[in-house]
């Protein structure tokens, strides 16, 4: 039964995106509705699935051999994705509303990029769905690839430069991703020979090279989930997508590759090799530059949604430096693990909330203002800490660390939750800078809500393990909720002190620039190079034509020769008997 | 190696029916010549009966020997001995010979009434029949005096057939042709006059027998040698070859190509075999000439502007690769295995490249009475109109290029083989070479027919079966290189 | 019980096919389709057959002696009836397709003729029992292939098709030298003799390399081994169906499974070791890999960056086979089937693209894929393959590869591998971009360089279903991979035959 | 030795020698055709004295009279007023080529007389013994390199005829006049005769249809536009 479900849950979307092939070619455009009830629905399968039973399933036929399973980890993780793509697909119905109308009326573009964002939004579901329930190699890989390429439609949608240059840096990145994920996958299952992502992750965590096969499927995955370095496509691909596709992008596809992280690296086990530990090292470092340096960038940004994306970066980065402590400090991850997905399941839907909310405040519904804009904030309060579900997921991580002492991390975890209350803090600010009223859509504040009210209750939707949802004590409760006032008054301090400067905005995407360039210098030396190979070929080339024809030209000279011997058949018949008399003779001599 | 040639005596008298086969294998072409001059055949079908009695008789002689072994017949006539035998070399000799004249003859009407030769037309069927008699006599015989008698009325027959169409340039070659093979005849008649005076027979195999290495053979050998090698077109004496294949009759070419200077060259081989068993240098030399043979008529080939230069050139370069045999099949301590190897890769060479370039002839023939024209650009577009003489030719061309499945290829491969075992390298190199330069000046050919470009031309049709007998013999090379076993067969049969 | 006929049956169909097409008028259209279907239907269910035989166990040989010591051999088995599967399905594929694009051609009985000639070359290629035998198929694929080369007459076509036998010619002539030698030195070997040269190995080491060395030189010609390429490139010429069948399964995969021949069945693998060519090797087809990706990036017309593309892909299964160890073999094997599955899907598109709208330059694609969305569907199934990515039959010969160099202690082919795979994506996506999420022609902007409606659907149904069907097969072996017959699956029973006799 | 040689066989090889010679190398084609004529007659006159008659008489049919009368006519009859046969041969023949051609005489000369003075112990009719024999050696040896020498397509006929008697001389010489021996001789003239015969006709027609610029053995036919 549950086998049957997971088989709709996965082929649901399938269908739902054949339906919008099937409308493309049968519905006449005046009547379509890109984004159908059928089309919303694209998720709920899967967000039952969550909540409906074991599944475990092994199939041969399946590329190298399927094996799907909901696990303890997975479960919950399937649960929070599902259930942010269902509210992004509601909001979309809202968001896209306008577009729908357009395209209606007959503008082909915009027929054309809601046919396009329709057919492939489902498609990156399934890849999503697939590579959480997926436990083998070549299933994960597949939903891993499927999520990633199908979703440059979501990235790419407006066709805007901007939403050009965001996707193509989304697409760089992904599959430079991709393939580093191959390479370490390749390299950890051939080393064992295992198929399983578990057989992987031991292999990990034995393997002779397992800190350097760690390492590339750590950066691999990293692509996805905005390890610092490899970040560069979030602040550029987020402010120019619609809201929804970011809100699916920083909640659901970012914790793709924290769930790959989860499942393949060598996290809680025991006795690791010298060099694991110092790539565990590594990843705490990377975590903690990611989590200060994408906020202190993050505040400067104008766009909304750029500074949501930063944030997204630096609340993955507190999630790299928990995963890397699972490494250094293993002992610690059982406590963690908990902490961990419920971080990341509040962390979805509250940056989904947040993202939706940027498109709300765009088109305000006729709300009070303040009302809209608490609400607005409410999700990037409780990512603080300050709120709701954000403490207790604060909370699970500091329970877990003060349980072995690990004092500096809460520290600096504590200190970039005051960088996330500037980020929401600035952002909040931003948005209500650049709010518009109007055009609102009930199903794109309805999704909002619901998000809201999810982010905020994610302790107790989600399907974590008995017992591992801890509530704060009281006494607690300030030293989890500091850090938003000061934040944000540091943030507002800061502000209004560097109000009389002009303050330019710095370019979102930071890094990307600079590799910009150095790919432009790369490619221009290749040119070069190529250049200069290519008129080494035409040089050689011309030689060897030269001495072609030099070579024809002494041949047609020497064929002349025929029509000597022609003329002296006799004479050199003549000779050929002398010839060999004496060479008969002189060999019998 | 004297064995190989039938050079034995046996206690078989001949079968009665073998006789009369013998008689017929000889005269009959000769009558059916005669006749043919009288009633001047124009339709394919009563050439083709005249030939099924030869090729019965020929079938007959083959089937004698598979059943007998070596057959020999011996008369004395005026105190002469003269001496005919048939081993497995002659007897593959003829089957060929009969078959690849038999398929020409068959071509010659429908050629001869496109063509609309002149009147001298009427000595073609005489002398083809003569010709056909001579070569027999030739594969047959086993005295000198014979082979002489043969060599000659052969090489006569060959200059009036080749002369026959009338044009100023095929006299000229044709002149010079008769004054070389003349001459060439002389030197092989001085040599064969050393070795009658010095071992005092004519017979082969007695001579065989007394034949004793010392300069006067060498002598001999040395002038039997260079006569035959003018006669044969060996390189660097080939130079009379070219003109008169390019300016001769079709059919005529096909036959002079295919048979004709392989007979010389089949005495050649085989009195070597008597008098230099165990010389090293003159095989040799004869192999250097043949490495330079493969490139030279490749070359020409490759340079030349009309369709029959350039088959007539391959077949330079064609005998190259059977020159370039000699050191593997003469000479002294060859190993037994290598030399095989030669042995049947030398016969197959020459067998497959007689019914290739009879076959090749045949399709150029075609291909220029369709066309009108014999340079290579008027081939331009013939791909289109003509596939199926393009086609033959092709074929035939692979057994040139000694590509796979023909019997260039097998011969090819055993030569190559043979010369592994020998460690003859330059001369695998040579005949490496050669398969590319051959494939140079075909594919030459195939370029220009391919040409799309060309303006249309209109294009004579052909007479029926004019291109179907061109086909049988194509496939016939082919299929003899797949199926060499058995022709190889009869040439290990002797050895019984 | 030996059924001798089958391997001779399966090779004659296409050739009596060949024949009869000759010998029919060039008019005969109808009948010459007929006889075209027929002999590829009958081949595919005779290889079916093949397959059930071989799974059974037997080893059909057909033989008989050509000459004293060599003999002419046909021999069904695993690795052969693999090949010939593969060429046989694309042979019907590439007909089906090669009907509708020639359809109104000039000299359509000489392509057809020389078409079933040419898969009459590859299968015997398959079905050699011996290298005498698989050198005289592979030499006549080579003299087929020509007038395909050269089929549209221009004077380019004839400028390739010189190029294009100076290559195969003189390799012809390379590999020759070495059959020979190695024929002078071990008499007849059958591909089917368990021991392979090591009885030699201790007297004739530098011989034995240097056979190697001339056998695989002569077939890397074919497979377009950097630098023996230069023909690939220019063959281009030819019309899409010969594209298609030249890169996808006859000449190029000729080479390579010529290759896979000589190490796995004459030399055995573990002399191949032993002498140290497998390290060679592996490196030219890295180098081949990476060289042919490079030059593909820099490609602007469709067809040579795919023929580019070829160049690289075909040394996968190189690389695959100078892995020493069963995964390699795997993969190589496999990829010898699923890159024939996804390159002639590859070649179908860009033919169909050609003809229906006439283009040639990648940037005349943009927004085909509103046009002709099968067909650009299929392609991006095709590119998505060669990049490598699941769930493509191009991502389980890449991971079977990679894992056969982890297990061979070769990390850096897993960088190769890699490397490729990223190049690949380089210049494939972009026109995977072009096709579907740039506005062309279909959107109104500008013109297609030759608009021809050739049928109700997107293009003529006759070029369209082979590519899609080759494109569904490719996502099918990829998806279904652990399927009983799936290629993977026979590749692996090759694999596992090879090292657990 | 000196001592035995027959008086009458020295005048006659002599005889022969110079005929030859003059045969050979005069330039005037009709007196050359003549002195044809008369070599074949001494020559059968040598073979009456070698004790062959049939082989004289064949040789006078067929030599002297079949042979050279055919060249006479050749000669005699074409002249019309377009067409005649040059009675000179004025190709020029450059020294080096002459330089060669008599190297190669010479080369011939000693390994045709070493051949057959010393290495053939027991000859029929000793070489030293026969002038009849050795000049039969020189005039082999001068009629191949005359053949080799001239460009003329009569002039190399006429070099074969001599060439051929000689061979037959010295076959003769060496074998004796067995039957076999004589055979040989026999079909030997009999091509030689049915080889000058269609030489000489082919020489007229080509005169008939090229002129006389054709008997130059380098004579290229211009090739008709075709």
């Amino acid at each position: 039964m549950s086998s049957l479900l997971l088989v709709v849950a996965l082929l649901w979307p399938l269908f739902v995106a054949g339906s919008t092939v099937w409308c493309a070619y049968r519905v006449p455009v005046q009547q379509r509705h890109f984004i159908s009830m059928l089309w919303v629905s694209a998720a709920w399968p899967a967000l039952l699935l969550a909540y409906a039973g074991d599944v475990q399933w092994t199939m041969d036929a399946w590329m190298l051999g399927g094996y799907w399973e909901l696990n303890a980890l997975s479960r919950p993780w399937l649960a929070f994705t599902a259930l942010l793509w269902s509210m992004a697909a509601f909001h979309a119905r809202g968001y896209f509303a306008d577009e729908q109308r357009q395209a209606q009326g007959g503008n082909a573009s915009a027929q054309r990029r809601l046919q396009r964002l329709t057919l492939l939004w489902p498609l990156t579901l399934l890849g999503n769905i697939l590579l959480i329930v997926a436990q083998d190699i070549a299933s994960f890989y597949f939903g891993f690839a499927l999520m990633t390429f199908a979703a440059y439609a979501l990235v790419v949608h407006n066709g805007t430069p901007a939403a050009k240059l965001g996707a193509k840096a989304y697409l760089v990145l992904a599959v430079i991703g991709e393939g580093l994920i191959l390479g370490g996958f390749l390299w950890a299952a051939g080393t064992s020979d295992t198929l399983t992502l578990k057989g992987v992750r031991d292999t990990l965590a034995t393997a002779d090279h397992g800190a350097w096969m760690a390492l590339l499927l750590w950066l691999g995955l990293g692509v996805k989930a905005g390890v610092i370095g490899l970040h560069v496509w979030l602040p550029l691909a987020h402010p120019v997508a619609p809201a929804p596709a970011s809100a699916v992008l920083s909640g659901a596809m970012i914790k793709a590759g924290l769930l790959g992280w989860l499942t393949v690296l060598p996290l809680g086990m025991e006795s690791l090799s010298p060099a694991m530990m110092q790539f565990g090292n590594v990843v705490l470092v990377a975590g903690f530059a990611a989590a200060f340096g994408a906020a202190l960038y993050g505040i400067w940004q104008s766009h909304p949604k750029a500074i949501l994306a930063y944030s997204s970066i630096s609340q993955m980065g507190m999630l790299t430096a928990l995963v890397g402590m699972g490494i250094v400090v293993p002992a610690v991850w059982p406590a963690l693990l908990p902490a961990i997905i419920l971080f990341a399941g509040h962390h979805a839907l509250a940056k989904g909330a947040l993202f939706m909310g940027t498109s709300v405040s765009e088109h305000m519904p006729k709300w009070p203002t303040s009302l809209l804009f608490l609400l607005i904030a409410l999700p990037g309060i409780s990512l603080t800490g300050a709120l709701a579900a954000g403490m207790f997921s604060k909370w699970g991580v500091k329970h877990a660390l003060y349980e072995f002492e690990q004092e500096r991390i809460i520290a600096l975890l504590t200190w970039a939750a005051m960088g996330t209350a500037a980020l929401v803090t600035v952002c909040v600010w931003r948005q209500w800078q650049q709010r518009q009223r109007g055009n609102s859509h009930s199903f794109q504040w309805g999704a909002w809500l619901a998000a809201l009210i999810a982010a905020l209750m994610t302790p107790l939707w989600l399907p974590l393990p008995e017992g591992s949802v801890i509530a704060p004590p009281l006494n607690e409760w300030l030293g989890i909720i500091w850090p938003f006032p000061v934040g944000v008054v540091g943030m507002a301090l800061g502000l209004l002190a560097l109000r009389r400067f002009d303050v330019p905005t710095p370019p979102a995407g930071d890094w990307w620039w600079g590799y910009h360039s150095l790919a432009t210098l790369g490619l221009s030396a290749a040119r070069l190079l190529a250049a200069r190979c290519g008129r080494g070929k035409t040089t050689s080339v011309a030689l060897a034509l030269k001495g072609e024809r030099w070579v024809m030209k002494g041949v047609l000279r020497g064929l002349s020769v025929e029509s000597w011997m022609r003329q002296h058949g006799g004479g050199l018949m003549m000779a050929l008997a002398v010839l060999l008399a004496l060479l008969l003779i002189w060999e019998g001599q | 190696m004297i064995w190989r040639f039938g050079l034995y005596d046996n206690t078989f008298d001949p079968l009665w029916m073998t006789d009369w086969a013998l008689a017929a294998v000889l005269l009959l072409p000769m009558v059916f010549g005669a006749l043919g001059a009288v009633f001047r055949p124009s339709r394919l079908l009563p050439v083709a009966l005249a030939c099924l009695p030869i090729l019965l008789a020929g079938g007959v002689m083959v089937l004698d020997y598979q059943q007998v072994g070596l057959l020999r017949w011996q008369w004395e006539v005026a105190g002469i001995e003269l001496t005919l035998r048939l081993s497995g070399l002659s007897a593959l000799m003829l089957l060929i010979t009969q078959w690849t004249a038999a398929a020409v003859a068959v071509y010659t009407p429908g050629y001869l009434r496109l063509t609309l030769p002149n009147a001298s037309v009427r000595w073609l069927w005489p002398l083809m029949g003569l010709l056909v008699s001579a070569l027999s006599l030739i594969w047959l015989a086993a005295d000198l005096l014979i082979l002489y008698a043969a060599l000659e009325s052969m090489g006569l027959a060959a200059v009036g057939m080749l002369l026959l169409s009338g044009k100023s340039a095929a006299l000229q070659a044709g002149m010079r042709y008769l004054l070389l093979a003349l001459v060439g005849s002389l030197a092989f008649l001085l040599g064969v006059a050393l070795l009658m005076s010095q071992w005092g027979t004519l017979d082969l195999i007695a001579l065989e027998a007394r034949v004793e290495p010392e300069p006067l053979t060498w002598v001999a050998a040395a002038l039997i040698g260079a006569g035959l090698a003018l006669k044969a077109a060996l390189f660097p004496l080939h130079g009379w070859l070219t003109p008169v294949h390019e300016n001769a009759w079709t059919p005529v070419s096909a036959l002079h190509a295919a048979l004709v200077i392989k007979a010389s060259l089949y005495i050649l081989m085989m009195l070597w075999g008597i008098l230099l068993p165990e010389t090293l240098f003159a095989p040799r030399l004869v192999a250097w000439l043949g490495m330079l043979a493969i490139v030279w008529g490749g070359l020409v080939a490759w340079r030349a502007d009309s369709l029959k230069t350039l088959i007539a050139s391959s077949t330079v370069g064609q005998l190259g690769y059977l020159m370039v045999a000699f050191p593997l099949v003469l000479g002294p301590n060859i190993a037994p295995l290598p030399l095989s190897l030669a042995w049947d890769g030398f016969w197959l060479h020459l067998m497959g490249h007689a019914l290739a370039k009879a076959a090749m002839f045949m399709a150029a023939g075609n291909l220029i009475i369709a066309t009108g024209e014999s340079s290579l650009k008027a081939l331009a577009g013939t791909s289109r109109r003509l596939p199926l003489s393009l086609l033959i030719f092709g074929m035939a061309a692979v057994t040139l290029m000694g590509l796979p499945p023909s019997a260039g290829f097998t011969a090819k491969w055993l030569l190559l083989q043979s010369m592994v075992l020998t460690q003859q390298w330059l001369a695998v190199a040579a005949l490496l070479a050669g398969t590319l330069l051959t494939a140079a000046y075909v594919f030459r050919v195939f370029r220009y027919s391919f040409d799309e470009t060309a303006p249309r031309h209109d294009y004579q049709p052909l007479a029926p079966g004019m291109d179907a007998v061109a086909l049988c013999l194509a496939v016939a090379a082919f299929a003899l290189g797949l199926l060499a076993h058995f022709p190889l067969g009869l040439l290990h049969g002797g050895g019984a | 019980m030996n059924a001798a006929w089958l391997p001779l049956t399966t090779l004659a169909t296409s050739l009596f096919a060949a024949v009869i097409i000759f010998s029919l008028p060039e008019e005969a259209r109808r009948v010459r389709t007929y006889i075209n279907l027929l002999a590829a239907v009958a081949k595919i269910l005779l290889v079916i057959v093949m397959v059930g035989r071989v799974s059974e166990g037997y080893e059909d040989t057909f033989s008989f002696q050509i000459v004293g010591g060599v003999d002419f051999v046909l021999r069904a088995d695993a690795l052969g009836v693999m090949f010939a599967g593969l060429s046989s399905l694309l042979w019907l594929c590439t007909t089906i397709y090669a009907i509708g694009y020639l359809e109104g051609a000039a000299n359509r009985k000489r392509f057809f003729g020389f078409f079933s000639l040419c898969v009459t070359s590859t299968l015997g290629i398959a079905l050699s029992g011996n290298l005498f035998t698989f050198l005289i198929f592979y030499e006549m694929l080579t003299l087929s292939t020509y007038p395909l080369v050269v089929h549209a007459g221009s004077a380019k076509a004839l400028a390739a098709g010189r190029v294009y036998l100076r290559y195969t010619l003189t390799a012809g002539v390379v590999l020759l030298l070495g059959v020979v030698l190695l024929y002078s030195l071990t008499n007849d070997h059958s591909f089917a003799s368990e021991q392979g040269l090591s009885p030699y190995l201790d007297d004739h080491r530098g011989l034995l390399t240097l056979i190697f060395a001339l056998l695989v030189g002569g077939l890397a010609v074919k497979a377009a081994m950097v630098p023996l390429h230069g023909w690939l490139p220019r063959a281009m010429v030819a019309p899409a169906p010969v594209s298609a069948l030249l890169h996808a399964v006859a000449v190029v995969k000729a080479g390579a499974f010529g290759i896979l021949r000589v190490i796995y069945d004459l030399y055995g693998i573990e002399l191949s070791v032993e002498l140290g060519v497998t390290t060679v090797l592996a490196v030219a087809a890295s180098i081949t890999i990476i060289y042919g990706s490079l030059r593909a990036i820099a490609q602007e017309e469709l067809k040579p960056r795919l023929a580019f593309s070829t160049i690289s892909q075909v040394s996968y299964v190189v690389l695959g086979v100078s892995l020493f160890g069963p995964f390699g073999t795997i993969g190589a094997l496999a990829h010898l089937l699923h890159q024939g599955l996804m390159k002639v899907t590859l070649f179908f598109c860009a033919g169909n693209y050609a003809e229906e709208l006439g283009i040639h330059r990648l940037d005349e694609m943009d927004g085909a894929g509103k046009r002709m969305p099968l067909t650009s569907l299929a392609f991006t199934v095709g590119a998505l393959g060669m990049i490598g990515l699941p769930p493509t039959a191009g991502f389980i010969t890449k991971w079977y590869l990679g894992m056969g160099a982890i297990e061979a202690d070769m990390y850096w082919v897993v960088a190769v591998l890699v490397a490729s795979s990223t190049l690949n994506a380089i210049y494939f996506l972009p026109i995977v971009h072009r096709l579907w999420f740039r506005e062309g022609p279909a959107h109104g902007k500008g013109q297609w360089p030759k608009e021809q409606s050739l049928g109700r659907l997107e293009t003529h149904g006759w070029l369209l279903w082979p590519a899609v069907l080759t494109a569904v097969i490719s996502i099918g072996a990829g998806l279904l991979a652990g399927l009983p017959f799936s290629p993977l699956d026979w590749a692996t029973r090759v694999a596992v035959g090879e090292y657990l006799p | 030795m000196i001592a035995s040689i027959d008086t009458v066989e020295s005048g006659l090889a002599v005889c022969l020698l110079m005929t030859a010679i003059g045969c050979l190398f005069d330039r005037h084609l009709l007196r050359a055709c003549w002195l044809l004529v008369l070599f074949a007659l001494l020559m059968s006159t040598a073979w009456w004295y070698l004790n062959a008659p049939w082989l004289a008489l064949v040789e006078v049919i067929l030599g002297s009279a079949l042979t050279g009368g055919g060249f006479i006519y050749v000669l005699r009859t074409l002249p019309s007023q377009r067409l005649w046969m040059p009675r000179y041969d004025r190709t020029r023949v450059e020294w080096p080529h002459r330089l060669t051609k008599g190297l190669l005489i010479i080369a011939w000369s000693i390994m045709l007389g070493v051949a057959t003075q010393f290495l053939l112990p027991d000859m029929a009719l000793s070489l030293t013994a026969h002038p009849l024999i050795l000049s039969s050696v020189v005039i082999v040896s001068l009629g191949m390199g005359a053949f080799a020498l001239h460009h003329h397509l009569m002039r190399r006929l006429m070099a074969f005829n001599v060439l051929g008697s000689g061979v037959f001389l010295m076959l003769a010489g060496m074998a004796g006049t067995s039957p076999s021996a004589q055979a040989l001789i026999t079909v030997g003239l009999l091509i030689a005769w049915l080889g000058s015969l269609l030489g000489v006709l082919l020489l007229r027609q080509l005169v008939h249809q090229e002129g006389s610029a054709a008997l130059n053995d380098e004579y290229a036919p211009v090739r008709p536009p075709s």
